[in-house]
């Protein structure tokens, strides 16, 4: 029933495409997007960092594509055919898919399932230099991909896994070309690599910008820009200027604070979307903080609705529990964190464990937008309930998690890679997780209670959605008292774009811009 | 025999301060405002009217006074914040300031002594020391600082420590060219052929005679120093949250060009006034104390 | 008559205070192929009328009084531009400073060349051919080669002929040379001093030879003119200021040498020191140190009569030698 | 009665520029194989041009600088190291003045301090510093100057009294007057001698202007290039030079006498590089009667009755 | 030939040195792995990427590697996307090149005029006001000038780009920024040396050939006052390279100095280090240009010579 809902949905999504209008000829614009930085590499597979994916995400296709639009607001799940036209599940631990037929790369070449096997198999993936586990994170359950005929391909899990579609629709479950890719060798491809997407390599300049031209033979349409450009301008003052003065066509990652600048110029507008992240901060097991009643209190003294109202101008929000209202599985009445600075001190008073022992917040310099205000903002917060925490703002992570200095805090954020625990919840905090099993310093890592653990094992295993959601509501009790880290809010990611530009931004770091999402002069969705 | 090496001007010790009264406008307002500085670097802390680092999310970037939404309760406005613009200023400039004088003394402690020891004792000493003078100047020391901080991580006695080696070089190669000069001329030569030990030909006659030149560099030195903080801190590199100087004041502001333009404006302005004044008074002290070195 | 100056004046500005005037009053005349002799002791002025003279005053100086005749026609009376012109064709200045007074970066030909050209306005080629032929005529050897050589490469002596050579360029008429030997050892300044008597004669310039060795003076002048303190104390031909000086001051001068004095003895001085150019007593300027002073010297600047700015000269032809020493103690 | 002070056989030579890779610095022999010596209560004085060594052998025999080879001895005793304690209370003995008084003096302290610094230096009784003021014949009011207020013949007689209250036997006076007018100049050689009548103190007299040391001198030593070429009384020496060198340089000497002109200048030319010395007789190049023993062969300072001197073809010349 | 070969070794005495420095600082300055690789690698992962990067030998066996690869003119790899770190290097020389290319010719030919101008026509009201301008031009600390200019030209009046470097156009406020503060030295400079040789008795003996103001500037003066200033504009290579950092960053100027801020950011050793030796070399190279053309302008300048700074 499901399976045939699905195929249904994939046929509408593709006729919709097909009806689209052409865009125009030659005269189509060229796009420059001024970003924050570039990445080191397009090898989807080893790159999977938000400046990676903003630009992959128009290199290549998936085999099922997520449909964030799906109800308009940019953070749906709804799962729709990519370069699968179809798939049906022959057992819980195999999926068949249907190839697309006559879609091309952008050297011409035509997609066969050789294409996708090599592209989730051991030639790439698992079995050629998989080192950097990006990929290898959200494969866990994947055993082996296997062609059945040119246009039909099998996944098979190790394990039953229902979630076996959305990981096929997550992180860099993209499709490279064979041939090019052994014949260029991983380094060359991640320079220059070949995919179906709407949009091929032009030019690479380190430092400076990535150039992308319209892949015209795109099967999901003629590109609505002739090229797109990714300019690497990391100052927020000099993206805004680039754009007040027309350099740029679209800004990413612009603070709130800076949304009625923008508004504030007739020919400029901004779009604005909750990430399916979320900012955190881990209490390490580790001097004040090996006490479970201090990270309590330190959570429960956070004013979380006075730092997005403050910082983030409210549009944002703090997910109830580690997880998402876009989950299959969302628990609803799960109670909020909670914001009780009473109670925080009262804890500490009970305790008898806290007598204003400093507590270091460690945090990189430039990493998570507004971290260092929070953390400033918070400090506040703290001494208010007698937590005695230093911050020490330092260059980078290795600083961060140095073993021979003090850290009883450090920000974190959550990636929300599938909307379900498995895609965020289990990796993170569980029993594999660096939090349980600090490689710097073991003598910092959680000691979860075992029965947390188990727990995870069941939301893995577990084929029943009501035995997983009991497993994960309990998980959530666990970790929420136990707290080895809290929760501060989903950050709200703000681009900034000419108003003619008709453009909708996701719920995850991807820059859509195919031609159902950009549009030129009088923007249909606008 | 170049102009240099003669010796400073004769015994006018104390005629800068007779003339106090007469100064031109420019100096007079350059030593008012150096002067102010030197007082907000004493007592920053009593006449802020908030703690520098009191958050009050509720009043965040409040425009300074003449602007429209101003209050006169955070004359400077505030910051992101919500912070007292004018405190953080007062507390910001306090450290770039004393930063800026340790840096300039131990570079100027360091670099005069070395030139000493260099003139006195010559042979290797003196090759030594100036091989390292060269490799100083031939490293481009703001980058190598960039790296230093970057690498092996912030800490105050290292940024202390770099600052300190800025410039250190200058000093010693000019204070060793006085010692050679004024020790082969003159007068300590004829003190030294009445019998004077080297301590008294150097602590009694030398060092009085080539301090003119050598408080000169200092006026010189200072306010590249005061740039080195604040450039470093500006990169995010020098002084760092909840710290505050006027370099890492600028570079935070620099995100709020267009909707908070005093964020940046004010800090950077102060830079500027600093260095300015610093340079006008360098150049009135070096026509005073050591007319050869004009420039 | 080449040239004479008369009643010359120059005012310095200084910057806050009263101008100064370290000329005053001065007149001298100087015919073709003479020398005339400036001698003082140091601040005495006689470099700075040469300054005047050749145009060459500082910044903050100028001309404030008098006349300056070349040829009958007066410079100070003329427009600026042509003044120099004048100056240009025909006067030059050889100085003290011959090393310091060469341009470093520029070989020595060059330099030679240009004021050829300056002064003739011949084409490169042929000023280049006239710096060597001058250098060669000064006594350069080897002026081919010497002439694309820079100053460092030379020595003082060298230097000084070279500086000849430029002031030879052009055959001025007028020659200034202001303590052009000082600087100079005696072997050298005995060889110099005989090419600029060279030059005079076979050139027919006037010399104006300004110098504070009175024994230079008696080697090379034909007339002498001693300065005191801006103006001029004694006017005299050679001869007769050695032989009998008329003015105290130039007595004093002549007295104090050690040559002429008996062997052994203390030599003869003159007591104090000479006044600061902004602070002279009023009257005759040497009336403080003169032994012959009377009240007249206080008050009464002495005009210059007989030879001698004097209110009280010492007889004319009077041997000097004869003068007791009591006089001046 | 042994001399005062005796100098053998001085050497010293300095580095010119810096020496290169492959070479080794060229050196400048400024004194080379000097001898003299200096009676208790004499005048020598030493002539020569710029460049000659006269002022370096000043420094050499006060232990001001160290020479390289030779001996010097000071009332028997050869000189102690320079720098140690018995070197330092040596000054007492021996003082320079030189021709640059207002630089021997700090700009920055006043007449009175710099004229009792060098009791305050040896533990001497301060009141010697007022007397010494008195013997130069200055007021005592020029105490509380400082030098830039003073003119170049008082600064001579305050460099001069500060050397007097040491009570030196040796004086070693570099071009004392050099820098003066000529008035000024009479005022300090009277000076000079007064105090070496009132004292009994010697003087090594260094100058480049032969009237002069004609007036103070007692013997006359010639220097050429870093080494001497004739020595010989004074009364000697002027009426008739043995060497060359030392007639030309009385020749060139301009004599205050109108009467004296028409001598023809000696034609000797221009004076060779210090730094690259000829080779035999150093002053063969200029010299008019040079032969070619003298352009191989140095001659040696030879003596004839009571006075030296270096030169191959002195028996010739002097018939 | 001596002085040039002596020459030659000192400079290769201060690059060992600063090579070595370079190379300590930065290697005992902790973990790339930790910066360059995600968070969560697992131990494994870095032991690998140690082992590739030569980060697991002892510190004096990479050091030894490390100058011998060096001798070999192979730089390293860049530890963040695996290219040649010369090539990562050498790609954003242009830009740099340009921005301080241009930046010493605003010096140049705004500051040697002014400076020209001030000392000849001393103490005069031009005087004082090219000098005052001067004042205020090297006391603006370079950030801050950048950031007005972004202020009034890209925001308020949206004439100017605010970054980047395409056109000519991005040229403009970037150079216009470095330049000014090196203006005003230059001016500085060239009028105090100015003064100096103007002073000089062999500027009279010019005066008294009857040449000309112009003539006695430019044929005589000049040619001197130069000396000291191209002097004082070698040294100041160094002082540049360290605004051009300031600048770049300012202004997204994709040149030398933003690489350097971005590989410090991310511990990229092998691109740091092959910055620094640029760098270093681009000093070391200065200074000799500056003693050549110190030689061609001033023939005083012989064997063994060293210049005064």
């Amino acid at each position: 029933m499901l399976k045939r809902l699905k195929t249904f949905l994939a046929a509408t999504a593709l006729s919709l495409t097909a009806v689209l209008p052409a865009a125009a000829q030659d005269d189509r614009p060229d796009l420059t997007v001024a970003v924050n930085n570039l990445p080191d590499s397009l090898e989807s597979i080893e790159e999977m960092g938000n400046v990676a994916v903003r630009i992959t995400y128009s290199m290549f296709d998936s085999l099922i594509r997520r449909d964030f639009l799906a109800d308009g607001s940019g953070t749906a799940s709804k799962l729709v055919p990519g370069l699968a036209e179809s798939w049906t599940r022959i057992d819980d631990r195999t999926l068949e898919l249907t190839l697309r037929q006559g879609v091309t790369f952008h050297d011409g070449s035509e997609l066969t399932s050789d294409d996708v096997v090599f592209s989730f198999n051991a030639g790439r993936g698992h079995g050629y230099d998989p080192l950097i586990g990006g990929a290898k994170r959200f494969m866990l359950t994947v055993s082996h991909i296997e062609p059945v005929d040119k246009y039909t391909v099998r996944v098979v899990s190790k394990e039953p896994d229902v979630l076996l579609e959305q990981r096929l629709a997550g992180y860099a479950f993209w499709v490279v070309e064979n041939k090019s890719y052994l014949t260029m060798g991983k380094d060359a491809f991640a320079r220059k690599p070949v995919g179906t997407g709407p949009y091929k390599m032009d030019e690479w300049v380190d430092g400076e910008y990535i150039r992308l031209v319209s892949h015209d033979d795109y099967f999901g349409g003629k590109p609505t820009a002739k090229s797109v450009t990714f300019v690497q301008v990391p100052e927020v003052s000099a993206r805004i200027a680039g754009l007040v003065s027309g350099e740029y066509d679209i800004a990413v990652n612009i603070p709130p604070d800076q949304i009625p600048v923008i508004e504030g110029y007739d020919d400029l507008k901004v779009e604005q979307i909750v990430l399916d992240n979320t900012h955190m901060l881990v209490f390490f097991n580790d001097g004040p903080t090996a006490h479970k009643e201090v990270r309590q209190a330190l959570s429960l003294a956070i004013n979380r609705d006075l730092l997005r109202e403050a910082l983030w101008g409210g549009k944002n929000y703090t997910p109830n529990g580690h997880q998402l209202p876009s989950y299959v599985m969302y628990i609803e009445d799960y109670p909020a964190f909670e914001y009780n600075p009473e109670k925080a001190r009262q804890i500490l008073a009970e305790c008898n464990c806290y007598n204003g022992e400093e507590i270091v917040y460690k945090l990189p310099l430039n990493y998570y937008l507004l971290s260092l205000e929070a953390a400033q903002a918070m400090q506040q917060m703290w001494r208010e309930v007698g937590l005695n925490v230093t911050l020490q703002p330092v260059e980078n992570w290795s600083q961060v998690r140095d073993p021979d200095q003090p850290v009883n805090i450090r920000p974190w954020s959550n990636t929300h890679r599938l909307p379900d625990p498995t895609g965020s919840f289990v990796p993170q905090w569980g029993k594999e997780s660096d939090i349980q099993n600090d490689a710097q310093k073991p003598v910092r890592s959680w000691q979860a209670p075992e029965r947390f653990n188990a727990l995870q094992d069941t939301i893995i295993t577990a084929t029943d959605w009501d035995a997983r959601q009991a497993a994960y509501r309990e998980a959530l009790d666990i970790w929420t008292d136990e707290a080895p880290g809290t929760m501060l809010y989903n950050p709200l990611e703000t681009y900034a774009l000419r108003r003619d530009i008709g453009w909708k931004p996701y719920a995850l770091y991807y820059m859509d811009l195919r031609p159902y999402n950009l549009t030129f002069g009088d923007a249909p969705n606008n | 025999m170049s102009a240099l090496d003669r010796p400073a001007l004769p015994a006018r010790r104390w005629v800068w301060l007779a003339t106090l009264s007469r100064l031109p406008v420019m100096v007079s307002v350059a030593a008012g405002f150096m002067l102010l500085m030197l007082f907000v670097t004493v007592f920053a802390q009593v006449i802020q009217p908030y703690a520098f680092d009191h958050v009050d999310l509720m009043n965040r970037m409040t425009p300074p006074v003449p602007l429209a939404g101003a209050t006169w309760a955070h004359p400077m406005g505030t910051d992101t914040l919500g912070r007292d613009l004018f405190s953080r200023l007062l507390v910001a400039a306090q450290t770039s300031m004393l930063l800026s004088i340790l840096g300039t003394c131990l570079g100027a402690v360091m670099g005069i002594a070395l030139g000493f020891l260099a003139a006195h004792k010559g042979g290797l000493w003196d090759e030594v020391i100036m091989a390292l003078v060269d490799f100083q100047a031939a490293m481009p020391w703001f980058i190598i600082a960039l790296a230093i901080l970057a690498f092996m991580g912030n800490s105050m006695a290292v940024f202390i420590a770099i600052m300190g080696l800025y410039g250190w070089e200058t000093y010693a190669r000019i204070t060793r060219g006085l010692v050679l000069s004024a020790r082969e001329q003159g007068y300590a030569l004829a003190v030294r052929g009445l019998g004077a030990k080297p301590r008294r030909v150097y602590l009694h006659h030398i060092l009085p005679n080539i301090a003119g030149p050598l408080i000169v560099q200092l006026t010189i030195n200072f306010p590249n120093t005061i740039l080195f903080e604040t450039s470093l801190s500006f990169l995010g590199l020098g002084i760092r949250p909840p710290m505050t100087s006027l370099g890492q004041m600028l570079g935070e502001g620099r995100d709020y060009l267009i909707n908070a333009w005093w964020l940046a404006v004010i800090p950077g302005l102060v830079i500027f006034l600093t260095t300015l004044s610093m340079s006008v008074l360098g150049d009135w002290l070096r026509v005073k104390l050591d007319p050869s070195l004009e420039t | 008559m080449l040239f004479s100056a008369e009643n010359l004046s120059v005012e310095i500005d200084r910057p806050l205070r009263d101008p100064v005037s370290p000329v005053r009053g001065v007149s001298f005349s100087l015919d073709a192929g003479m020398t005339l002799a400036l001698v003082g002791e140091s601040g005495c002025g006689k470099s700075m009328t040469c300054l005047a003279i050749a145009g060459l005053l500082p910044k903050r100086g100028r001309i404030s009084g008098g006349a300056l005749k070349l040829d009958g026609q007066d410079l100070c009376a003329l427009p600026e531009n042509e003044a120099q012109a004048l100056r240009r064709r025909h006067l030059s200045s050889v100085f003290q400073d011959a090393t310091g007074g060469l341009n470093p970066v520029r070989s020595i030909g060059w330099q030679v060349a240009e004021a050829v050209r300056l002064r003739k306005g011949a084409t490169r080629h042929e000023a280049q051919a006239e710096a060597v032929r001058l250098l060669g005529r000064v006594g350069l050897p080897d002026p081919e080669r010497r002439a694309r050589e820079y100053p460092h490469q030379f020595s003082g002596g060298m230097n000084q002929r070279a500086m000849i050579a430029l002031a030879i360029a052009g055959n001025p008429r007028l020659l200034i040379a202001d303590e052009a030997t000082t600087a100079l050892d005696v072997t050298l300044q005995a060889q110099i001093l005989d090419l600029i008597a060279d030059l005079r004669s076979s050139l027919g310039m006037g010399v104006i030879f300004v110098t504070h060795d009175l024994g230079l003076v008696a080697q090379t002048a034909d007339r002498v003119a001693v300065m005191y303190a801006g103006r001029i104390a004694e006017r005299a031909d050679v001869a007769d200021l050695f032989a009998a000086p008329r003015h105290p001051y130039a007595h004093g001068l002549l007295s104090s040498l050690p040559e002429r004095q008996a062997q052994g003895g203390r030599l003869a001085t003159i007591p104090g020191t000479v006044p600061p150019i902004d602070a002279l007593p009023g009257g005759c300027a040497f009336a403080p140190r003169c032994p012959r002073v009377s009240d007249r010297c206080g008050q009464e600047m002495p005009e210059l009569a007989l030879g001698a700015a004097c209110h009280h000269p010492l007889p004319p032809g009077r041997a000097a030698a004869t003068i007791r020493e009591r006089e001046f103690s | 009665m042994t001399a005062l002070l005796r100098a053998e056989d001085l050497r010293k030579s300095y580095q010119v520029g810096r020496g290169g890779l492959f070479r080794r610095a060229r050196r400048f022999n400024a004194v080379d194989g000097v001898s003299l010596t200096l009676n208790r209560g004499e005048t020598l004085g030493v002539v020569g041009e710029s460049g000659c060594g006269k002022s370096t052998l000043s420094r050499l025999v006060l232990g001001l600088s160290p020479h390289d080879s030779g001996e010097i001895t000071f009332d028997g005793a050869p000189l102690p190291d320079e720098g140690s304690d018995d070197w330092r209370h040596l000054r007492r003995r021996m003082q320079l003045v030189y021709q640059d008084a207002a630089g021997a003096l700090d700009p920055r302290q006043s007449i009175g301090t710099q004229i009792a610094e060098p009791l305050k230096i040896h533990n001497l009784p301060p009141e010697r510093a007022e007397q010494a003021l008195a013997d130069v014949g200055l007021p005592q009011a020029m105490a509380a100057r400082h030098p830039h207020e003073l003119s170049g013949g008082q600064l001579q007689r305050v460099v001069i009294a500060r050397a007097l209250t040491l009570e030196p036997e040796l004086m070693v006076m570099d071009e004392p007057v050099s820098a003066l007018d000529v008035s000024i100049q009479a005022q300090i050689v009277n000076l000079i001698q007064d105090l070496q009548q009132a004292r009994g103190m010697a003087y090594l007299f260094v100058s480049h202007d032969l009237s002069i040391v004609h007036h103070v001198a007692d013997r006359v030593a010639v220097m050429y290039l870093g080494q001497v070429v004739e020595e010989a009384p004074k009364a000697a020496f002027y009426t008739r030079a043995l060497h060359p060198y030392s007639k030309a340089l009385l020749a060139a000497v301009p004599v205050p006498d109108p009467a004296t002109r028409g001598r023809a200048a000696p034609r000797i030319g221009d004076p060779p590089n210090p730094a690259a010395p000829p080779t035999g007789c150093r002053f063969h190049p200029r010299c008019p009667h040079a032969t070619e023993q003298c352009r191989v062969e140095a001659p040696a300072l030879r003596d004839f009755g009571g006075r030296r001197a270096a030169c191959h073809r002195i028996e010739e010349l002097s018939q | 030939m001596t002085w040039i070969l002596l020459k030659l070794l000192r400079a290769l005495v201060t690059m060992g040195l600063v090579l070595t420095f370079v190379f300590f600082v930065l290697r005992l300055s902790g973990d790339p792995t930790l910066v360059l690789l995600p968070d969560d690698v697992d131990q494994a992962t870095r032991e690998f990427y140690r082992a590739k990067w030569g980060l697991d030998a002892p510190l004096w066996e990479q050091y030894t590697s490390y100058l011998r690869a060096l001798l070999q003119g192979d730089f390293g790899i860049s530890f963040r996307n695996n290219i040649d770190a010369f090539q990562v290097v050498w790609d954003r020389v242009p830009k740099t090149a340009l921005l301080g290319g241009t930046a010493i010719a605003i010096a140049l030919l705004i500051g040697m005029p002014l400076g020209v101008l001030a000392a000849v026509y001393r103490d005069s009201w031009l005087d004082r006001t090219v000098m005052s301008i001067a004042v205020f031009g090297f006391s603006m600390p370079n950030f801050f000038l950048g950031i007005l200019l972004i202020l009034i030209f890209s925001l308020k009046l949206r004439v100017l780009p605010s970054s980047g470097s395409g056109t000519w156009a991005h040229l403009i406020m970037p150079a216009a920024t470095l330049g000014t503060g090196f203006a005003a030295q230059i001016a500085r400079y060239t009028r105090s040396s100015m003064i100096d040789v103007l002073s000089k008795p062999y500027m009279r003996t010019a005066r008294s050939k009857g040449a000309g103001l112009t003539r006695r500037v430019s044929q005589h003066a000049l040619p001197n006052a130069s000396v000291p200033v191209v002097t004082i504009l070698g040294i100041k290579v160094g002082e540049m390279l360290g605004w051009a950092v300031v600048t770049e960053t300012v202004f997204a100027w994709p040149g030398i100095g933003r690489l350097l801020t971005s590989a410090v950011a991310s511990r990229d050793l092998a691109v740091v280090q092959c910055i620094m030796i640029l760098l270093a070399f681009t000093m070391v190279a200065a200074n000799m240009v500056v003693d050549l053309v110190y030689g061609w302008l001033d023939p005083r300048v012989r064997v063994g010579a060293r210049a005064q700074a």
